[in-house]
């Protein structure tokens, strides 16, 4: 380990020291608004510590981490999600909870795993990465004592988490049994010449394990569940961030090996891409609870994000470009939304029923153009982030004529449409159909959801100084 | 920089009518009113301005700017010929939208002039887009707030309706999104550069399946905004539940953006291809005048009928369009056909939106739509049923007004290249009576059997229709300005419809007797 | 067909795979899944000692411990969140825990 | 072109006028008094009347030229470029100069028939649009130009049977006229663009000698054209097929029914058979067709109208078999014969119409004339217009002009080339049919014992025109008397530069004298059967109708020979039950479908959500199971 190995793991030992502060902290004297700014500071300096980072990348940091741009880029936004995560969290937990300081250690331990996940470079990293964030993630997902939903949320992520886990488990130890490899480096130097007969198996139950965190389809049912029993902000956490480190793996993945097809899996991936956008949307239809609704559709965009991992076979640049933009529109749109219900969230609850919202933009025109341009944004829709992200999705996809996927892409995000317009419906319902009131709006969290839907329209304006920074981050 | 400044004025009176609705209902108004106006005041100068430049062709005004370097992307406008009279239609009836609102709209004032000027906005974008990512930033823009528009201030079944709209539009827009992109990555391929700007995608060379399959994509955008049968079935659903400015905007402008869509991309892009697909369209060109004449004439909801007479106007609309594909690449027949589609158009968004101005004052009035609850208005108001009458001619194809010189040209083209289309066409003609006379007889005709007692139509009601009689007259009468205004743009497209060596062929043969291949 | 000792450990960790799954799919209690659930990360860990041995590798070992380590997190959870469960509803039925659905 | 007048440059006024009027009365006419109303109506009219007297007179001096006032371009595209321009020529002038005078005696008719209605300045209004666009379809120069002038007087028609729109029977015949007419402009418009197409032009004198120029007689493309205008004219001039909504258009106002009806509107296919009379020339099927659709007519309608009780629909059919004669005329290339029976037809039909609306109103709006009898003595001038005028339809030899023009028909059917012995007895027996059906009438309404003493009485501004066109009935026939009677085929010689006079015709046995003398026994005998059966024996025509066929055949007749109701069940209900039927749009079905596929789905996929985390986990293995074979497999 040299300096430029201390520089270029900054970001990652900022997050890994942001828990162990606020521990300590909170083991000296219990008060809420000092852990949420020690966790603010550490994260924050996680952020700061990025472009120096970047100066030393690409840099192989043991052989368990690469720093590169992708890294690092994946890395920035983690820990901005976990930021804006601890804000919002902050006057929900005020409202609700007694013991609200070790949310802030779970969600810095979770940061620390996602981020990890998105530098691993070997099955040990990748594991122990993934593990540390799950193990953090059934914290948060059950933190409310009194909830009992909260603590169904909890225990179903845990089991089905846990089972998963040791799909993948068994999976990365059928490939090591016929290369003898855990660096991805050095795994691809040995693939050619590994027996098939473990390997195929093995790809495809690493594949069972990274699809359940996606929540792609089949592995998608704990979503909507877990969704709408965890607290919203580590809803949204878990939605972003978690979803970010465990997609940055598999990208790298490809990169590393060229594509899929030395794995044999391409086909097995282009089936979960059409079920999970196909069946996140398909489920979402009717949904009247909006948390679980966002489950649903975060099924479905995790469904087209591998349409751009696929394109990744024929236009690498291009596909890691439009991954990178699009967890950066979809990391914005959703801790909108999330954001949202946390900061409208009363003692009675959060406002999880879409009927909770009828009306709402008539009597608070704010939360209600937060919410609306968040839907637009998922959907899709042009000023707002998630238009140029579809858009850069569907160029991918057009780059590596992946003609049938797309087709599958535009139908199923119109049938997307509808669910989406029935949140905006409610929304803009007449004022008399209006539904009881919600808690007013703290004025730090009007702030916050105001520059996050301000980056919302600003990304989907003026997205070239980001895309300079995508393009400049490359994976290498 | 005018052009800028015609979409900047709309969206910075979109913005002060919105903050502007929170202390005022009346003020919403008035900014929409004076921002439309001048938006209609800059366009119309730009043509009184133009003179020879007009005749000349190319483009009297541009703006080019950097937006996106990464992915190639530029804010580009431009205006010629087509496109400005374009303009002037969606400013006219944006100015009657909003006059035909003044006392439909009572609630959330503020946000529906927002929504309004910002659908302008978007179809003035269209209508001026150069880079085909703008122009699909700007086809999708108008969207939402239609959306708005329908869901909010609609009658009865507004949800389902805005919900249906929606879905169309954004489904067969995607399937152009795809089609853009295959166009843009084909031309990188080719050139190394990736671009989207109309000028250089135009040249993008393309193998007759590629080209085939990319129409189809933008033809899936334009043909269910046109929209052409089958895919019409949003329309009647959308034009009866929005509220009377939003049916205006929907039949006036909106279907426009579809048969510009098509003049100004999917036939230049793609001659041989389009010209390969023609005998399909014309067919359901065809079938779609019939079609939505004879179901037109069978609703009894007066907004349903006029939405129905719209889907048969339009397939004249399509009908021209790919007549000039289907007829000898730069003969006359070409020029009638692309010539009466703008003036269809033209009149078509005049007419109908008239026509449904006046179903919104009847609504006002009367509280319904159904033709059987009206019935001998004539008697209580006549000036109202008379200006009913005036459109529903209009509507109608009766010479002397605008609308029957259109029909006219495209027809004169069918027959030259199928005069069974023409017949078609001329039935289409005739079964539009079927519906015209149905409308005045159910709606003003007959006895005041309910008996109404309403007042005759307002001053506000005949500002907003009188300029749009005068506009048919004058259209029927002497649309010479009008033809002359759109010739040389319309040579452009056609010029873009003949193959190179037909082009050739064509100087040296003598004019007007090019051969298809 | 030969398979050697790590080829037999493999097929050794398979079945204890089957069979800590087919724990979790058939018992109700909770206790019992968190049980099955180690069963399979066990397997998981076993099959790694296999091919550790048959690379003549410590890395499969190592794999193991971390496997260890994890899975004894992943139990303290999982009994704290049955504590709970008990405590609400007087009994460990995983089944009960099915308020959220559709 | 030296020595135009100087009031040709005025022709133009000759429908802006009226038309200017028509905008003046329906814009602002409910403002208006009745007085003002009756005087900017009617003096238009006037004032139109003026200027084509004027300009006839001009025109006299001219030797027959003709002569183009170009007005604007229309528009201008690729080669298509029609101009609004009006062409002055000797068809025109004698178009212009009826059509004008008829309308300004029929308005001063109005001025008082239509005072007690509502809606005077509406009225006058569409009369006055009427006589503007009748003006310029009479004046066109171009077939586009004629096209809106044509469907302008169909509009019209339209707007004034409907007239009194709380009933909505009139409403029903108006739109029925409407429909059934613009059936034929639908053939008249692809007709059109057939022309264009093939002669580049749509100009009428170019398209006429280009015509001639480009076709062979009996060119498909001739023949073609030659039958999409005969189509348009079918429909407008109420001929086989489309004859059946004249009738009925009997609904509007007796003004309306005497100016549009009788006088002048249904008499546009006539115009516009003569005015491309060359076209025709080039098309003898065509020809054949328009002769053998002129005689059906002539007969079936003839037959309806001895059928007939209303008052109206007696005249409306007699119109419908006197435009039959005149469509005979053109049939075998006697165009200027057709155009002379078009104008006494002007005088003495709407003479007829006038005095039946005074009938009408003395019988307070009675229409059945056997509800009506002995009018003679309480309504004398009404009594004696019939007389004059129906002496004139029947051809009353020597002092009506009814006479002259139908023999000169009658004639030419006999010794035209295209004629036939054929056609001519078919149309002495229409001429025998003609005399039943009007003195019929005549003598029901007129004779016998006074049923209901009548109502109001014309005042002289009914009367005053009735009377000059009683006259105009009589004498209007003396400008054509044949030279076989020491005439000087007037009218004939000034039409002869446009429509040329009957070729050479056949060798005859009969002289033309003895064709007419024919025609005067024929008229006599009808005269002195219905005299015989109405008068004399009244019990012959009970015992007549006491039979079973009789009455069978009365109802046919009087039912229009079933031509509505097999229309009603071949294309009204058809139409209306397919549009009926897909009312709701079955091409929704398919995106209905769509949506309710995807509900489906959604229902099938939600109990996937049990909520039950073990089955969850069944999920997960059965997924782990399908991607590893998918895996191993490919």
């Amino acid at each position: 380990m040299n300096g430029g190995s201390w520089n270029a793991i900054a970001p990652w030992l900022a997050l890994g020291a942001t828990p162990v502060a606020a521990m300590l902290a909170i083991a000296l004297r219990r008060s809420h608004r000092a852990t949420l700014w020690i966790t603010v500071a550490g994260f924050g300096a996680g952020l700061l510590r990025i472009r120096p980072a970047a100066r030393a990348a690409p840099l192989a940091v043991t052989p368990l981490l690469r720093v590169d741009g992708f890294a690092l880029y994946f890395t920035a936004l983690i820990a901005g999600a976990a930021l804006v995560t601890a804000l919002l969290a902050y006057p929900a937990l005020e409202r609700r909870e007694e013991r609200r300081e070790e949310f802030y250690v779970l969600l810095g331990v979770a940061a620390l795993g996602a981020a990890t996940l998105a530098a691993s470079d070997h099955f040990a990293s990748f594991f122990l990465g993934l593990e540390t964030l799950s193990v953090a993630l059934y914290g948060l997902a059950a933190y409310p004592r009194r909830d009992p939903l909260a603590l169904e949320a909890g225990i179903k992520y845990l089991v089905l988490a846990a089972a998963s886990a040791a799909f993948l488990l068994l999976g990365m130890a059928l490939i090591y049994a016929s290369t003898g490899a855990l660096g991805f480096a050095r795994l691809a130097g040995a693939l050619p010449a590994a027996p098939p007969s473990l390997l195929a198996p093995g790809a495809a139950l690493i594949l069972v394990g990274v699809g359940f965190k996606l929540g792609l389809v089949p592995f998608h049912l704990w979503t909507p569940d877990v969704y709408q029993g965890a607290p919203a902000p580590a809803a949204g956490f878990i939605a972003t961030a978690s979803k970010a480190g465990v997609f940055a793996v598999l990208m790298r993945f490809f990169f590393v090996f060229g594509g899929l097809d030395s794995w044999r899996t391409v086909s097995a991936v282009v089936a979960l891409a059409i079920a999970s956008m196909l069946g996140g949307n398909l489920l979402a239809l009717r949904q009247r609870n909006l948390k679980r609704l966002l489950g649903y559709s975060s099924i479905a965009h995790m469904g087209y994000l591998l349409v751009a991992l696929l394109a990744a076979r024929y236009a690498v640049a291009l596909a890691t470009a439009t991954a990178g933009f699009y967890f950066l529109a979809y990391f914005v749109t959703t801790l909108a939304a999330f954001g949202l219900i946390a900061a409208l969230t009363t003692e009675r609850g959060e406002p999880q029923e879409i009927a909770d919202l009828r009306g709402l933009f008539w009597r608070r025109p704010f939360p209600a153009t937060v919410l609306a341009a968040a839907m637009l944004s998922l959907a899709g829709i042009p000023l707002t982030a998630g238009f140029l992200a579809k858009f850069y999705l569907v160029a991918a996809g057009a780059a590596a004529a992946l003609w049938m996927l797309l087709l599958v892409l535009v139908i199923s995000s119109v049938i997307g449409l509808f669910y989406y317009l029935r949140v905006m419906m409610a929304l803009f319902a007449p004022a008399e159909e209006a539904a009881a009131p919600l808690a007013p709006l703290p004025a730090g969290q009007g702030w916050l959801l105001g520059a996050l839907l301000a980056a919302l329209f600003w990304i989907g304006l003026f997205p070239q100084p980001f895309l300079r920074m995508i393009l400049g981050l490359p994976l290498g | 920089m005018i052009l800028v400044w015609l979409l900047a004025i709309l969206g910075a009176a979109a913005a002060a009518a919105a903050i502007a609705g929170r202390w005022s209902d009346a003020a919403p108004r008035w900014i929409a009113l004076a921002a439309v106006l001048a938006d209609f005041g800059l366009t119309l100068r730009i043509w009184l301005r133009a003179g020879g430049a007009l005749r000349a062709g190319g483009w009297l005004r541009k703006v080019d700017w950097s937006w996106i370097p990464s992915l190639g992307i530029r804010f580009h406008l431009a205006l010629d010929g087509l496109s400005l009279l374009l303009l002037l239609l969606t400013f006219s009836l944006g100015a009657v939208a909003v006059l035909a609102s003044w006392r439909d709209v009572r609630t959330g004032v503020g946000f529906f002039h927002f929504n309004l000027l910002w659908i302008l906005a978007g179809v003035a974008g269209v209508f001026l887009a150069m880079d085909l990512f703008l122009f699909y930033f700007a086809w999708e823009l108008m969207l939402v707030p239609m959306f708005f528009l329908i869901a909010i201030w609609g009658h009865e079944r507004r949800r389902y309706a805005a919900v249906k709209f929606f879905l169309f539009t954004q489904l067969s827009g995607l399937l152009m999104l795809v089609a853009i992109l295959a166009l843009a990555l084909t031309h990188r391929a080719a050139t190394g550069a990736l671009t989207f700007d109309y000028g250089a995608l135009i040249a993008t060379p393309l193998g007759q399946r590629a080209a085939l399959w990319i129409l189809l994509g933008f033809l899936a955008a334009f043909t269910v905004k046109l929209p052409m049968f089958p895919f019409h079935t949003w329309l009647p659903d959308a034009h009866t539940e929005a509220p009377t400015a939003g049916s205006i905007v929907l039949a006036g402008l909106m279907l426009k953006t579809g048969a510009y869509g098509l003049l100004r991309f999917a036939l230049p892009l793609f001659p041989r291809a389009a010209r390969a697909a023609a005998p399909w369209l014309l067919a359901l060109a065809a079938v779609g005048i019939l079609y939505g004449g004879l179901l037109a004439f069978a609703q009894s909801d007066l907004k349903r009928l006029v939405a129905y007479t719209s889907v048969s106007h339009m397939g004249f609309v399509l009908l021209g369009v790919f007549l000039a594909t289907a007829a000898p690449a730069g003969s006359a027949a070409a020029h009638w056909a692309l010539t009466g589609v703008v003036l269809e158009m033209l009149c078509h968004g005049f007419s109908t939106g008239a026509l449904f101005a006046i179903a919104g004052f009847l609504q006002e009035r009367l509280h319904t739509r159904e033709m059987a609850r009206m019935s001998g208005l004539w008697a209580v108001m006549p000036r109202l049923s008379g200006a009913g009458l005036f459109f529903a001619l209009a509507a109608v194809g009766l010479p002397g007004l605008g609308n029957f010189v259109a029909e006219f040209l495209i027809l004169l083209a069918a027959y030259r290249v199928s005069p069974g289309l023409a017949a078609a066409g001329a039935i289409g003609i005739l079964v539009s009576t079927f519906y015209g006379v149905e409308l005045v007889q159910r709606a003003f005709h007959g006895p005041n059997r309910h008996g109404w007692r309403v007042p005759d139509m307002a001053a506000r009601e005949a500002w907003a229709l009188a300029p749009m009689m005068a506009a048919l007259l004058w259209l029927g009468l002497y649309p010479q300005p009008v033809v002359r205004a759109a010739g040389a743009s319309l040579r452009q497209i056609e010029q873009a419809l003949a193959p190179p060596h037909t082009a050739a062929a064509r100087l040296r043969a003598p004019a007007g007797k090019g051969t298809a291949p | 067909m030969s398979l050697g000792l790590p080829g037999w450990g493999l097929v050794l960790a398979a079945a204890l795979f089957a069979l800590g799954l087919a724990g979790v799919l058939a018992r109700r209690n909770l206790l019992m899944i968190l049980i099955s659930i180690e069963v399979m990360l066990n397997a998981a860990g076993l099959a790694f000692i296999a091919a550790g041995a048959a690379w003549n590798q410590a890395d499969g070992q190592v794999m193991f411990l971390f496997i260890l380590a994890v899975a004894a997190s992943e139990v303290a959870i999982g009994l704290a969140l049955a504590l709970r469960l008990h405590r609400e509803t007087n009994s460990l039925d995983a089944d009960a825990a099915s308020r959220m659905r559709g | 072109m030296t020595g135009v007048p100087a009031i040709f440059g005025w022709l133009w006024l000759e429908p802006a006028i009226p038309f200017a009027s028509a905008l003046a009365l329906l814009a602002v006419g409910r403002a208006l008094g009745k007085r003002a109303t009756a005087w900017l109506g009617t003096g238009a009219i006037a004032a139109s009347s003026a200027v084509a007297l004027r300009v006839a007179w001009s025109y006299a001096g001219t030797g027959g030229r003709g002569f183009t006032l170009p007005l604007w371009q229309w528009f201008a595209v690729a080669g298509f470029a029609p101009r609004v321009a009006l062409y002055l020529d000797p068809l025109a002038v004698v178009m212009t100069l009826v059509v004008s005078f008829v309308s300004l005696l029929i308005h001063v008719y109005s001025t008082e028939f239509m005072a007690g209605s509502e809606g005077y300045a509406r009225f006058f209004g569409y009369m006055n649009l009427f006589v503007a666009s009748m003006l310029t379809l009479t004046l066109a120069s171009n077939l586009l130009l004629l096209l809106l002038g044509w469907e302008g007087v169909g509009l019209c028609s339209y707007l004034l049977i409907g007239f009194w729109y709380p009933d909505e029977a009139n409403g029903y015949a108006g739109r029925k006229a409407f429909i059934v007419t613009r059936v034929g402009d639908t053939a008249l418009l692809l007709g059109l663009f057939l022309l264009f197409n093939r002669l580049g032009t749509l100009n009428l004198q170019l398209l006429m000698q280009r015509a001639a120029a480009h076709w062979a007689p009996g060119a498909a493309a001739a023949e073609t054209a030659a039958f999409l205008l005969l189509g348009g004219a079918v429909g407008k001039s109420a001929q086989l097929p489309l004859q059946t909504w004249l009738p009925d258009a009997m609904a509007g106002p007796t003004p309306t029914s005497a100016l549009i009806h009788a006088a002048t509107m249904v008499t546009a296919g006539v115009y516009l058979i003569a005015r491309t009379h060359a076209l025709f020339a080039l098309a003898p099927a065509a020809m054949s067709a328009v002769a053998g659709i002129g005689l059906a007519t002539l007969l079936l309608a003839g037959c309806s109208a001895l059928a007939q009780h209303d008052i109206k629909r007696i005249l409306a059919y007699s119109t419908i078999s006197q435009i039959g004669y005149m469509f005979l005329a053109l049939g075998v290339g006697a165009w200027a014969a057709a155009i002379f029976h078009l104008m006494t037809h002007a005088f003495f039909k709407a003479l007829l119409f006038l005095a039946a609306g005074v009938v009408i109103q003395a019988m307070h709006e009675e229409h059945d004339i056997f509800k009506m009898g002995g009018l003679r003595r309480t309504l004398p001038l009404a009594y004696w217009c019939f007389l004059f005028a129906g002496a004139s339809l029947a051809g009353l030899p020597l002092v009506t002009a009814g006479f002259y023009s139908k023999d000169l028909i009658l004639w030419s059917d006999y010794a035209s080339p295209l004629g036939s012995t054929g056609l001519w007895i078919g149309a002495l027996v229409g001429a025998f049919l003609t005399a039943l059906y009007i003195f019929r009438l005549i003598f029901v309404v007129f004779y016998g014992p006074e049923r209901e003493p009548p109502g109001h009485r014309p005042g002289p501004r009914e009367q005053w025109p009735m009377v000059i066109l009683a006259f105009l009935s009589m004498l209007a026939g003396f400008i054509d008397l044949p030279r076989a009677l020491g005439g000087g085929d007037w009218l004939s010689r000034f039409l002869q530069p446009v429509l040329p006079t009957l070729a050479a015709g056949r060798v005859t046995e009969l002289g033309e004298l003895a064709t007419d003398a024919i025609a005067g026994l024929v008229f006599f005998a009808g005269l002195y059967l219905i005299w015989l059966f109405r008068l004399q024996r009244p019990a012959l025509t009970a015992a007549l109708m006491a039979g079973a066929w009789p009455q069978r055949v009365q109802r046919f007749w009087l039912a229009g020979w079933g031509m509505d109701w097999l229309y009603e069940q071949a294309l009204v209900r058809p139409v209306v039950a397919a549009a009926r039927t897909g009312r709701n749009d079955p091409a929704d079905a398919i995106f209905a479908g769509a949506g309710a596929l995807t509900r489906g789905l959604n229902r099938g996929l939600s109990f996937w959500e049990s909520g039950r985390v073990r089955r969850y986990a069944g999920w997960i293995a059965v997924g782990a199971i399908v991607l590893a074979a998918l895996a191993v497999l490919g």
